[in-house]
């Protein structure tokens, strides 16, 4: 019974006549419909039945709907035709509705028969509603049927162009840095005073000799020597110290990280 | 609109004329060079005005604005036409519940066609792209909630939901409301009503 | 063209309109239900007329009709947005050394820079609009060889090539002092340390 999700690829009907519900088929004979698979579940064919009264939704009989569909109910199975559940759950429902309207007033159950049947009057009117509208919207100038757009538009683009940007004084600098790194370099050492490692052994090793006692390193080297000689002297009485610590000539005392460093002469 | 269009008309014919998609108001204005949007409205209704009665139109539908032929020219084009997606009847009931309520969950759909709408029939309207889910519903169960789309609006011609036909009618009436508060509302104005019944 | 055009224009606009490929007048006139050609004929000149100066056309081309964009429009469909980016280093010097060279070829650019050049160096370059392939160099394996263009001079504001400071100017400048540079470089590194150990 529930034929949905189809699409439909025949082309036969009119614009607006997207379907054809059994029962709104133009015959009289109503035997002819007993094929239920036109409809969309008892809801709708309730909706079929209710419009066959003519009147206006607001006004049909609920009793008379109830009758025609046990009816057709009936005559669907008196024929052997197979009827989902759902058809005949909806059967069951109506004839305890009908009892309900039909017994005497007193005893009425919450909710009453009168509330059922009106909800199940405005559930119709609901559905009507939605029927008529997707009619008049299929009905409607579609796009591709009715109306058309272009075949092949040229469709619009927008491209993404960079432009570069670069100043003079890039430029001409860029130039400069290129001549810069690849011109041929001379390079000259100044003269700079320093103390050779050979004459920082020679000096320490002679004032070594001098006397027994602890001396730091600072008091090896040149006393008046002008700041970058004194530097010099340092770096290369610290590597004549370590070498006669190596030979075993003297020996070195460091009591503390950057502390003053101590040599005196190892005795022989 | 006189004979003569205005250089920005004429920007807008050209580029509505050569557009694969329907443009938004925003997107042609910026398309056009950032041209401002009000001055772009006021040259749209221009056109529209012009192109009404011809064999072609422009047209606004869903906020997106588009070139599209006469509707009464259609016979001519028939034969040459691209197949035009037939929905089945459940689907196209289903559609009608979708634009008529949106946003709407699948068991509001069911509960008003009074069947079980299986998942294939949404697809193929989400598939057409005339529905599109439109979050959930902050209930208990979260349910996916469904809308339409611009292009929905564009395939039935309509320039907004505000044209569908007949809603204003179905909504004074009631009909879009659920049974429950259009029975409460009944039951609340003409207490007796059930009782006219017999 | 009046503001009312007849239903034989109407229809001829929706179909070309329509239509995925221009049409020759018989087509046409054959698609529109057998109409009498010259009657279309004189429809189509009307229609052209009624269009020119908007932002779309009638137009015939090789005995076929279609709309089209103005071509003044033309511009409209494909925009194109500028971004802007600096050179790179590597492109900065390799544009120097065509502007201070030129005609200079790719090995010889190498050989000033004293390193490799990318092919995409040279591409950049002359998608800026600032390079040109200036034909072949005369030697054994014929090297493409580059010079600057007019838009180069343009970009940089300068008169002519003559107009790029001379060796001289850079050396004064203090640009070409690689001793001195990588003098200051080391001071300014470690500036006072000499002094410090004391």
């Amino acid at each position: 019974m529930t034929g949905e999700g189809l699409m439909l690829q025949d082309n036969a009907a009119s614009p607006g006549d997207e379907w054809v519900t059994p029962a709104s088929a133009p015959t009289a004979d109503e035997a002819l419909y007993l094929e239920l698979d036109g409809w969309e579940g008892p809801l709708d064919l309730l909706l079929d039945l209710a419009r066959r009264q003519k009147v206006d939704l607001r006004q049909i009989s609920i009793l008379a709907l109830v009758d025609q569909y046990l009816g057709y109910i009936e005559r669907a199975e008196a024929l052997r035709l197979e009827l989902a559940a759902d058809y005949l759950v909806m059967a069951a429902w109506l004839a305890y509705l009908k009892s309900a309207l039909l017994l005497p007033r007193e005893e009425q159950e919450d909710p009453s028969p009168e509330e059922l049947a009106l909800r199940l009057q405005l559930r119709l009117q609901r559905l009507g509603a939605m029927r008529d509208a997707a009619a008049r919207l299929m009905a409607r100038d579609r796009l591709g049927r009715d109306v058309f757009v272009r075949a092949a538009p040229e469709g619009l683009r927008i491209d993404r162009k960079l432009k570069w940007t670069c100043d003079w004084f890039s430029l001409v600098q860029a130039y400069g840095q290129v001549k810069a790194r690849t011109a041929p370099a001379i390079h000259m050492v100044r003269e700079r005073p320093v103390m050779t490692l050979e004459s920082a052994l020679e000096r320490v090793s002679s004032m070594l000799g001098v006397t027994l006692d602890w001396m730091r390193l600072e008091e090896f080297l040149p006393p008046h020597a002008e700041p970058r000689l004194r530097r010099s002297a340092l770096a290369s009485s610290f590597v004549a110290a370590l070498e006669l610590a190596r030979l075993g000539k003297a020996e070195l005392a460091h009591d503390d990280a950057f502390g003053p460093l101590r040599l005196r002469r190892v005795r022989a | 609109m006189s004979e003569r269009p205005d250089e920005l008309a004429r920007a807008i014919e050209a580029t509505l004329f050569a557009t694969e998609a329907p443009l938004t108001l925003a997107v042609l204005a910026a398309h056009l060079g950032d041209a401002d949007p009000a001055q772009v409205r006021a040259a749209l209704a221009g056109l529209a005005g012009h192109y009404s009665g011809r064999g072609i139109e422009i047209v606004e539908r869903g906020g997106r604005w588009h070139f599209q032929t006469a509707a009464d020219c259609a016979h001519l084009l028939r034969r040459e036409r691209e197949q035009v997606r037939r929905l089945s009847r459940a689907a196209t009931e289903v559609l009608a519940i979708v634009a008529y309520h949106e946003p709407v969950s699948r068991a509001e759909i069911e509960s008003i066609r009074g069947v079980q709408t299986s998942g294939g029939t949404l697809d193929v309207l989400m598939e057409a792209g005339w529905v599109r889910v439109a979050g959930r519903r902050e209930v208990p169960g979260r349910p996916v909630i469904y809308a339409t789309t611009p292009e929905f609006l564009q395939h039935f011609g309509l320039e907004s939901r505000r044209d569908l036909p007949g809603i204003d009618d179905l909504r004074a009436a009631g009909l879009l409301d659920p049974v429950d508060e259009a029975y409460e509302a009944m039951a609340l104005q003409q207490p007796e009503v059930a009782d006219e019944e017999e």
